[in-house]
């Protein structure tokens, strides 16, 4: 056990743990704070995975955007924190059921795959990854097209979102 | 290496060498060396905090015309271990229908946004916690803990007041997030890198508050909205909902959110300090006299500086009324984020085509470019404001019919 | 940076065109600020870049190129990227200062802070509004332009389009700015929509220099075949250019490099207004007179010579040096011909503008006979002088129309202000207009030494007379006389003598926004000659170098020699010019009106009848075989015939199925069948809708699990 | 980076399935999207994986992922937008009860 695993295994724990509380806790502002909780894990993992920017972007979006828009909406439609006994669907062993043979069966695969054990290559000395990043994202010969393509995305979505929820002004 | 030159890491080899030669493994002994750099950092952090307290009541005490604390110890220096007794001993409170474990966790989380902080606050060239490469928007990620901490104490409470005051608050750190993320895309720009230790070594020779005066007063407007500080200071409206997000806290929670907002404000006067006016550097002072490059030196630079950025942002605290939330809210999106798009756009372009040329024409291009950004803003700004006085006449003057409407 | 500064050059007009069409259309201050704002930003680009470039030692061989990959090809690339050469330098000047000075000439002519007409109405021009003074005198003034905001949108997408022409690198983004101007031509002759006259001239531009287009668009497929890249740098390699000249086409014999250059020139011929697609540029003179200025004088007609100067290389490649190929001929004889034609027509028109016109195509006709003779630095020299002068005559032209309105308004005068037979005079009522014009006119005649025309003009006469073609030289002196004759009929007739009408009398100098761009341009009408004095000229020669040659010179592969002085052109050019000026003015001093003047031939003033003969021979029957062959025959007849009766035959047809196969079988069997059958496993099949997303989800996922398994273990098992 | 690659890939199916069985079987719509915030999260842990652990030097990795925090962004604003419109108009956000489009 390397410190590098100890560090992975403590965020996969804290991972899974959340999103399982996320899928099965009654109060959904818990279940949003649970999200948090899961998403901060994801971040850390990222961190490991010398992926320092995603890391920062995953909390700056997903924890302090995201989350707080969730949070909003919980708050907003009210009356649907009243707790109505369970939140899951009378018929939830079904979806389980599935998940628990999805996950078996992507594991079966995963581990049948070869090299699937390998350990990740050095990053090559002086490749400066946050430049490349950067590079990438607005070069043309990278994804300058998907890049802005997102961009526009982002803003429908915003126009949209904002004509949806404002709603009708009789 | 000596304690004079590098300070930090002289005491940390002191320590290994200590640590391994009772046979504990490298790796181990480097776990705990940052341990007990966190801990000494938070320490530091914690103890400038109760400083602090007393700076700001001092302060606020002169703002208006008091002498301040002045009883216990000198220039009663010791008051804020009185007020940390005081707020220890007080019953502490749960309400019945607040929600435990979240109620609980938010001051922590609201202190531990703050602390993040000074992870990446270079002290001096030698004296920081990490040289991240994405130092910039680690700052923007802390402040995201900071609005989530205050979500869940304004929800938590269960308290009408608290939840208008959360709410106040999110919509405001939201949206005042977003000048403050352009204004710290310009330091980046003109430094071309996003590492906190990067951007205040390229300001060796000229300061950015030079070549961008109005993106470092966008960061400044933003930091203090992003703190809720007055004239932002709508998530504890008094007068209106008490106390805001923290009605329901009492002791040494409602310490924590006190201690942090003020940490976090002098945090801020460090972040302006390190953006925009060289951080630990003093003008280039450094090449000529060796002495203020040593660590000890240059973070006491660095500190006073911030404690000017601080004093700045009490200052305005203490001079200005609170303002509507309308208009905070109109403020920032139909003011300052066009402006501080702006500036970025214009810094970007003139340093693209500025790049290669001498350090004084640069400066020289970039200050005027703001000046004249100012200028065109005041002009459309008195434009407006006349078109708007003039609708407001119109609507007051005797021959409008809804004056003569109203006055029959 | 120069390279950043070239790509930005065309887009402030485009980006003032959106913002003055979506933005700013009702303010006409905003709009015209907005225009000059984006010219004088495109004009202090060109001037920086420009300044760089005579910095760069060799610049013909170090020139500036970036360029990056636009559209894939299948396995290559279409690049597209901007150049700056020593060609596209000078020419990019004199585009940025004209356009600039026509830009600010646009505000005073459509009467910029005049109050708007009572009567005005969009589509017309402005027809004076009433104005009462102090002492309670009713005026009528000039008003202003109802479509003002309009006029400066369209001249920025103008603009756009010439500089993306000028920057570009290869003929693709040129053919892109090229159509782009041919829309604004179209867009501006027709500015004034509700004059029947300015909408024909409109159609008859953009349909005419469309014939044009075409071949011009089948030369660059030609060309993008033949090579594979439309780069003028890739195209212009000894390689390419040597391929080119050795393959044989099956057309007349030429060479693909000849029978390419010739296709592009058709392009020029339509867009240079060149004999025999010369004839939308008179009628085009309906449009405002700045868009004649810079559209129909000194850019876009131009860029017509541009593209030949620019294909020159190509044109050239199988060029032994002595004997001209059968495209060079073409060019050559094209160029001369309409020289002369178009000169001899000028001396007989009596509409201030119309002269002009002409003027212009006889001297686009001299660079096009240059280029056909190879003389690459004399096309190049003629273009740009004659783009400073010809602006400027034109831009006199309209502040002498503008004055005369002016002076037909105050006096209720309803002459035609455009009729040179009812001015007169106009020296002392105009006298800065006068004197640029005088300047102008003479640089047009190649007035000697002092006037750029002299020296752009003697020097292609030298060319040709050097090169020995002699039939060129004698036509071409011949037209450089016509020209200084109708030049001085046009000035006697306008300036000298004494008012001929009310409007004559009253007219009154314009405002400073007009007069100021006809000092600039007057300077460079002087000026930019002698930049070109050729160093063997006797005297002058070599007190100041010839920097024009040695720098336009230095685009080709292999710079060309200037040509051995002689005194025979240099004579001619002298002679001509002073001679035609004399008797310009000898034979008008006293002519007063159309009937005393001998040159009104029938034949020169209806312009040789090419119009009625394009008419007949063209749109007759084109209407004709329209309306009689196509609609009437081909349509009425046969068509319709046709459908009818298999319209008959479907009537019947669909009768007997209906009552022996659709009733019975469709109806009763499929139709009713069909419907119970969907009716009982719907109402059965329907539980299955619950309208819950989850229950779907749940469903497909399963059903996906189910066909990943089965795929999986199908594969193994068989494998 | 002693960490194998499977990890990664395991811990990431887990966290699929986990926000599988949140979409599948939450009444609630707000957390059907936080189901789907936790699979969306998934993915962005193997792009990021596959990233690190194939070759680091082609951004691809990375890229997607980014372009996966602008979709997951459009999409909870979106989707939350719509559910404050479905709230207001029939003052409900349990999924089942939003059934209009049965027989």
């Amino acid at each position: 056990m390397t410190p590098d695993q100890i560090i992975f295994l403590i965020s996969a724990v804290l991972i899974l743990v959340s999103a399982l509380m996320v899928v099965i806790t009654h109060n959904l502002v818990h279940a949003a704070l649970w999200l948090v909780a899961a998403l901060f894990g994801v971040a850390v993992l990222f961190a490991i995975l010398n992926a320092s920017f995603l890391a920062v972007v995953q909390v700056v979006v997903y924890i302090g955007a995201i989350a707080v828009l969730f949070v909003f909406a919980v708050m907003l439609t009210r009356k649907e924190l009243r707790d109505r006994g369970t939140q899951t669907r009378a018929n939830w062993w079904i979806p389980a059921l599935l998940g628990v043979l999805i996950l078996a069966g992507l594991a079966y695969l995963i581990l049948g795959q070869p090299d699937v054990s390998r350990t990740a290559p050095a990053i090559p000395a002086g490749v400066d990854t946050l430049r490349a990043l950067g590079t990438a994202l607005v070069s043309p010969d990278g994804y300058a097209l998907p890049f802005e393509a997102a961009s526009v995305l982002l803003l429908a979505a915003l126009v949209g979102a904002v004509y949806v929820a404002v709603g009708r002004k009789s | 290496m000596n304690f004079w030159n590098d300070p930090i890491n002289f005491i940390a080899d002191w320590l290994r060498g200590l640590l391994t030669s009772r046979g504990m493994t490298t790796g181990l002994s480097t776990v705990i060396l940052f341990f007990i750099g966190i801990v000494v950092l938070i320490i530091f952090a914690m103890m400038l905090d109760i400083f602090l307290v007393w700076v700001e009541r001092k302060v606020v005490a002169r703002f208006q015309d008091r002498l301040g604390p002045n009883r216990i110890g000198p220039f009663g220096l010791i008051q804020p271990f009185a007020d940390i007794i005081k707020l220890v001993i007080k019953e502490d409170i749960t309400p019945a229908g607040a929600d435990k474990l979240v109620y609980n966790m938010a001051p922590v989380l609201a202190m531990a946004s703050v602390i993040l902080l000074w992870a990446i606050l270079p002290l001096a060239s030698k004296i920081y916690g990490v040289d991240l490469n994405v130092a910039v928007l680690y700052l923007v990620a802390a402040g995201a803990l900071g609005t989530l901490s205050i979500i869940m104490a304004g929800w938590s409470s269960n308290n009408k007041y608290a939840l208008l005051g959360a709410f106040r608050m999110v919509a405001n750190m939201i949206s005042y997030e977003v000048p403050m993320v352009v204004t710290l895309l310009i330091p980046t720009i003109l430094a071309n890198t996003m590492s906190v230790k990067g951007i205040t070594d390229a300001q060796h020779s000229v300061w950015f508050v030079i070549l961008s005066p109005l993106g470092m007063m966008i960061f400044l407007i933003s930091a203090i909205a992003e703190l809720g500080r007055a004239p932002f200071d709508l998530n504890e409206a008094e007068s209106e909902i008490v106390a805001g997000f923290h009605i329901e806290y009492t002791g040494m929670k409602f310490g924590l959110f006190y201690a942090g907002e003020l940490l976090h404000a002098f945090t801020f006067g460090g972040f302006v300090a390190m953006l925009y006016f060289g951080g630990y550097g003093v003008f280039g002072l450094e090449k000529f006299l060796p002495f203020l490059q040593a660590p000890l030196v240059s973070a006491l630079i660095f500190l006073a500086k911030a404690m000017v950025g601080y004093w700045v942002i009490m200052w305005v605290k203490y001079s200005m009324p609170r303002i509507r939330i309308d208009h905070l809210l109109a403020f920032n999106w139909k003011f300052l984020t066009p402006l501080s798009l702006v500036v970025l756009c214009v810094t970007a372009i003139a340093s693209k085509l500025l790049s290669g040329s001498p350090t004084w024409l640069v400066a020289m291009v970039m200050f005027l470019a703001n000046v004249v950004i100012a200028w065109l803003t005041i002009e459309i700004l008195r434009g407006v404001g006349r078109r708007q006085r003039k609708v407001e006449e119109h609507l007051t003057s005797p021959s409008s019919p809804l004056v003569r409407h109203g006055s029959e | 940076m120069e390279k950043i500064i070239l790509w930005l050059l065309p887009l402030p007009p485009l980006l003032a065109f959106f913002v003055i069409l979506v933005l700013t259309n009702k303010n006409r201050a905003l709009s015209h600020g907005l225009a000059i704002g984006a010219a004088g930003l495109s004009w202090l680009g060109t001037m920086i870049i420009f300044v760089r470039a005579l910095g760069i030692p060799q610049f013909g061989k170090n020139v500036i190129e970036s360029g990056f990959n636009w559209l894939p090809t299948g396995s290559t690339w279409l690049q597209i990227g901007v150049l700056l050469d020593p060609t596209s330098a000078v020419t990019l000047f004199f585009v940025a200062w004209t356009i600039l000075m026509i830009f600010v000439y646009s505000i005073g002519y459509h009467n910029y802070g005049q109050p708007a007409g009572e009567h005005d109405q969009k589509g017309l021009p402005p027809g004076g509004a009433m104005v009462t003074d102090e002492h309670g005198h009713a005026h009528k003034v000039p008003s202003v332009e109802p479509m003002y905001s309009r006029f400066f949108a369209f001249i920025c997408l103008f603009a756009f389009g010439m500089y993306t022409l000028v920057v570009s690198n290869n003929l693709l983004t040129l053919f892109v700015g090229w159509e782009i101007m041919g829309l604004c031509s179209y867009l501006l002759i027709g500015f004034w929509y509700a004059k029947p006259a300015a909408r024909d001239a409109a159609v008859k531009a953009f349909m005419t220099t469309r014939v044009g287009d075409v071949f011009m668009l089948l030369g660059i497929a030609f060309l993008y075949s033949a090579t594979g890249t439309l780069s003028f740098r890739e195209i212009f390699r000894p390689v390419v250019l040597h391929v080119l000249a050795t393959t044989v086409t099956p057309f007349f014999g030429l060479s693909a490099a000849g029978l390419i250059g010739l296709l592009i020139f058709i392009g020029t011929v339509g867009k240079s207004a060149q004999f025999p697609l010369h004839v939308w540029l008179p009628d085009a003179m309906e449009g405002p007179t700045p868009v004649s200025a810079m559209i129909h004088a000194a850019t876009m007609v131009s860029a017509g010579v541009y593209l030949v100067v620019r294909m020159f290389p190509l044109i050239t490649a199988d060029f032994n040096g002595q004997t001209l190929t059968p495209t060079m001929s073409a060019i050559a004889f094209i160029g001369t011909f309409t020289a002369l034609f178009a000169a001899t027509i000028a001396v007989a028109q009596n509409d201030i503008k119309k002269v002009l016109a002409y003027s212009t195509i006889s001297q686009l006709g001299f660079m096009i006979a240059a280029v056909g003779v190879g003389a690459y630095v004399a096309a190049v020299f003629h273009l740009v002088t004659h783009a400073f002068f010809k602006a400027l005559l034109f831009l006199g032209s309209g502040s002498v129309i503008h004055g005369m309105q002016h002076g037909a308004l105050h006096s209720g005068d309803e002459a035609d202000p455009q009729d040179m037979f009812n001015m007169g005079g106009l020296r002392r009522k105009m006298p800065l207009t006068f004197w640029t014009f005088l300047i102008g006119g003479f640089a047009l005649s190649g007035f000697p030494i002092l006037t750029a025309g002299f020296w752009s003009k003697d020097e292609i006469l030298a060319e040709a007379f050097g090169n020995g073609h002699w039939v060129i030289f004698a036509a071409l002196a011949t037209a450089a006389f016509l020209t200084a004759f109708y030049t001085m009929r046009q000035i006697t007739l306008t300036f000298f003598g004494p008012p001929r009408s009310q409007a004559a009398e009253h007219a009154s100098e314009t405002p400073w926004t007009m007069t100021v761009p006809l000092i600039v341009l007057a300077v460079f009408a002087v000026g930019f000659g002698w930049l070109g004095i050729p160093e063997q000229f006797p005297i002058l020669g070599g007190i100041l170098p010839n920097w024009f040659h040695a720098f336009v010179g230095g685009t080709l592969q292999t710079p060309p020699t200037e040509p051995l002085f002689n005194f025979i052109p240099l004579l001619t050019s002298l002679g001509v010019s002073l001679i035609g000026l004399f008797c310009g003015w000898w034979v008008y001093r006293g002519v007063r009106s159309p009937q005393t003047d001998f040159l009104q031939i029938p034949l020169l003033k209806n312009k040789y009848y090419i119009d009625e003969i394009y008419n007949r021979l063209l749109v007759k029957p084109a209407m004709w075989i329209s309306e009689q062959f196509t609609y009437l025959f081909l349509d009425r007849t046969i068509i319709d015939g046709l459908l009818h009766s298999v319209a008959r035959l479907a009537l019947f047809l669909g009768g007997a199925f209906r009552n022996y196969v659709d009733k019975p079988v469709i109806n009763g069997l499929i139709g009713d069948g069909t419907a119970t059958v969907v009716k009982v496993s719907g109402f059965n099949l329907r539980k299955i809708q619950a309208g819950r997303i989850q229950y779907y989800m749940i469903v497909s996922i399963t059903v996906l699990v189910i066909i990943a398994a089965l795929l999986y273990f199908l594969h193994f098992l068989l494998a | 980076m002693s960490i194998p690659l499977s990890w990664y890939l395991i811990l990431a199916a887990a966290l699929f399935c986990i926000g599988l069985f949140g979409v599948l079987s939450r009444k609630n719509a707000i957390a059907i999207l936080l189901g789907i915030e936790l699979m969306l999260n998934a993915v962005n842990i193997n792009l990021v994986a596959f990233w690190r652990y194939l070759d680091p030097s082609r951004m691809a990795g990375q890229v997607f992922a980014i372009i996966v925090f602008a979709t997951a962004a459009a999409e909870v604003a979106v989707g939350l937008a719509l559910i404050i419109s479905v709230y207001r108009r029939r003052s409900t956000i349990l999924a089942d009860e939003i059934d209009l489009m049965k027989w």
